[in-house]
């Protein structure tokens, strides 16, 4: 019988090595995996590369510092793939120190980038971007009369996703706006490891309703955690 | 100018800006409001002219801000404000959405800017390429991906410097792309020989904006 | 009120021209949009480009030919872009006379050529087709290791789309393998004309479990045609 | 060869090729059967072994055949032919669909083959360049795709001809995929050096094997 239900963190986090390309969706703090990002702190893992949309807002005096902020303030992010660094943000101050390597992207870009890994497309041709800063660099072709960039697909070792309802076999649902980022990752990563609000039985999703297929999850965690929080 | 010359208009505030641009969206349209001023057009859709409100995030169909305890976590829009649906929404995934945006899908963006040159490029995520703050987000897409391109922005800086000019200075977001610019003081169309003068505010003379303006303006 | 809905078959095929590209999806006959196909061959529309996966089946003897295989019969088509000809279909025949050209491509090629027509991305790589007879004059490039193929999105000045249920905003949901091509037509063509077996109020289709969002859809005819008939 | 040793084995029905490559399929695998024997393979799995059929027209999790009174018209395989869906099955478009395939999510595939060449080259679609009707489907994306790719066929072709080879003399459907061969006759392993035999069928010995095949085989 296929169970890819984990028991505990320690089990869903079980070989993520340093130096791991690490993928975390979530847009605000909707859909984000913000258990799992606890679970990554607590099992050590350094030196990652993280490919996140969502990098934080600026730091507010006297408000705890959690989520990937926590990760990138304890020194365990190399690197951060996005479309956004705010400044004042615990990752803006760690690119302005230099500890961090921002590469930041168009937001349809990067889901493209991350889609195309998921779907065996090594690289693709784009009009975004290509007057930009960000296509230097890059190879330009034009197509129907418009200059285009040649971007590459964005592989991950590790996905964190956030769903609202998995079954067994890893099929999952996610809610409202929280899907965002999450079938993307899901499918980009070679370990795709879940934490999920709801169980169901087998078969009581229907089959035309399931968001994520089973084939692209790994492990699923149960965790009841409460709807997101407000945004400040 | 005398005094009183400089007394006899006003420039539209941030809402009024806002209503300005959404008078000129007809029923039927897809459209994505950016950060911002933009964002403030939809209070300014009657709620009986079915305009279909398109969210980075994976929204497409949004509705007014919701009543304070009728907010729905799980929804918000890409200023990470609480947001309702329309009847009638749908909610998709980001590559998907994406997929509208870069499609050709979207009838209209409304973008902030911080310059617009007159063959419409458009500078509005970066002030220099030295920046550590890198904003991007969903503007490059947009800007190159709706079939228009409208900017709302205030018509010069807090310093008085031009924003509409012969060339950015800024960072681009995207070339040729801005196809109408509504400012507090007018509402340009950018023609292939350069920015026209639709309207101008009430009190205001052409060459009272052109003075405001590093580009040349057309009547 | 956006209403998309038209109210017969002559409104729903207005305009469509001669030299046209179309796009008909469906798997064998199941999620083809048969009635909007009959409705194409009373237009009148001729010297088409037909992308279509289902090119149809050898013919049998006595039985009638339909759909895209009539279309081709009354000499219709110009050229067809397929991953199948079958020998001693209409389509295969001809191909085989010369009336009909065949572009035979993957699959999965064909169906991430509609897609990325849909999603503005002009060109992309794939390692599908690049050591066969497929990749003939095109680029070829390596990446990961692996010779990869250059393809041009595909795109169409019509799709013909069978949805299951529909709104007045072109909200559509499919049934079963009725889905197949139907999103990603749905997505790559100027003009969109559907055929929904059902209608409902706006609404009524959960917001998370909507297909085709109406953005994509420009047209929409009720027909109740009843059930994909069983293969032969 | 003697009468009598011919006589002393009988080759595999198509049948016994499907079952016998079912065996080799773990629970817990995501599988695409092709069309023809490959698709017989779907009858020797066990129920009660999860093995996660797809299917290209969308389909994840393909049941038995239903029964006669119990068919659905909205569901077939890619074969063209009626299907059940397993409990936990889903269902999606033709790109998500091949991004399962393409983007290297399937365990493996099994395929139908005209000519295997001993580097793993596949023929699998086309006698000649030449030939009008063209059948690719997807197996181009399948051989590229899939982790694994077994390939299923006759050990020779009707007139007697080898169809494992030095090299292949059809059209190439994918260079360099096949992983493993199972025939009427034996089962084999494509290794960097050339096919290894991993299995024969009782009473036939690995030289009556040899000279059925134009590669030279290793034991």
């Amino acid at each position: 019988m296929i169970d890819k239900f984990v028991r505990s963190m320690a089990e869903a986090m079980d070989g993520i090595r340093d130096g791991s390309v690490v993928m975390i969706p979530g847009f605000a703090e909707v859909g984000a995996p913000n258990a799992l990002i606890d679970g990554l702190i607590e099992q050590g893992a350094t030196d990652l590369t993280v490919i996140i949309n969502a990098t934080g807002k600026p730091r507010v005096a006297g408000a705890k510092v959690t989520g990937f902020a926590r990760l990138v303030e304890l020194g365990r992010v190399r690197k951060v793939v996005t479309s956004f660094v705010r400044a004042g943000s615990v990752c803006g101050d760690a690119v302005k120190a230099g500890t961090v390597v921002a590469e930041v992207i168009p937001q349809g870009t990067l889901a493209e980038r991350i889609r195309a890994a998921g779907a065996g497309i090594p690289a693709f041709y784009t009009p975004t971007g290509a007057d930009t800063l960000v296509a230097e660099g890059k190879e330009i072709r034009e197509y129907r009369g418009r200059r285009c960039v040649l971007e590459e697909a964005i592989h991950a070792d590790v996905a964190l996703v956030e769903a609202w309802m998995a079954d067994r076999w890893g099929n999952l649902v996610f809610r409202g706006a929280g899907r965002n980022f999450n079938p993307l990752v899901a499918m980009a990563a070679e370990l795709t490891i879940v934490q999920t609000h709801h169980v169901c039985d087998l078969g009581q999703m229907p089959a035309e309703q399931v968001m994520t297929p089973g084939i692209f999850v790994d492990r699923v965690l149960h965790l009841p955690v409460g709807d997101p929080k407000l945004p400040i | 100018m005398s005094t009183t010359t400089e007394q006899a208009w006003k420039p539209l505030s941030r809402d009024g800006m806002a209503a300005r641009a959404a008078r000129d969206i007809p029923e039927g349209w897809y459209v994505n409001l950016g950060i911002g001023v933009p964002t403030l057009i939809g209070n300014h859709i009657p709620a009986e002219r079915e305009v279909i409100l398109h969210s980075e995030n994976g929204v497409l169909g949004m509705g007014p801000a919701p009543e304070k305890h009728k907010e729905n976590p799980w929804l918000i829009n890409a200023s990470s404000q609480r947001i309702s649906l329309r009847v009638g929404a749908s909610l998709v995934h980001h590559a998907d959405s994406f997929a509208i945006v870069r499609g050709g899908h979207l009838d209209l963006c409304v973008l902030g800017g911080f310059q617009v040159a007159e063959n419409g490029d458009l500078a509005n995520w970066s002030h220099s390429p030295k920046e550590v703050a890198r904003q991007i987000g969903g503007a490059m897409d947009l800007a190159v991906g709706a079939k228009r391109v409208w900017v709302v922005m205030e018509h010069v800086t807090k310093d008085g410097q031009p924003r509409l000019l012969r060339r950015c200075t800024y960072p681009l977001t995207a070339g040729a792309c801005v196809t109408r610019v509504y400012t507090n003081m007018a509402v340009l169309d950018v023609t292939p020989a350069g920015f026209k003068v639709a309207e101008i505010i009430p009190g205001m003379s052409f060459s009272e904006l052109q003075a405001r303006t590093e580009a040349e303006l057309l009547r």
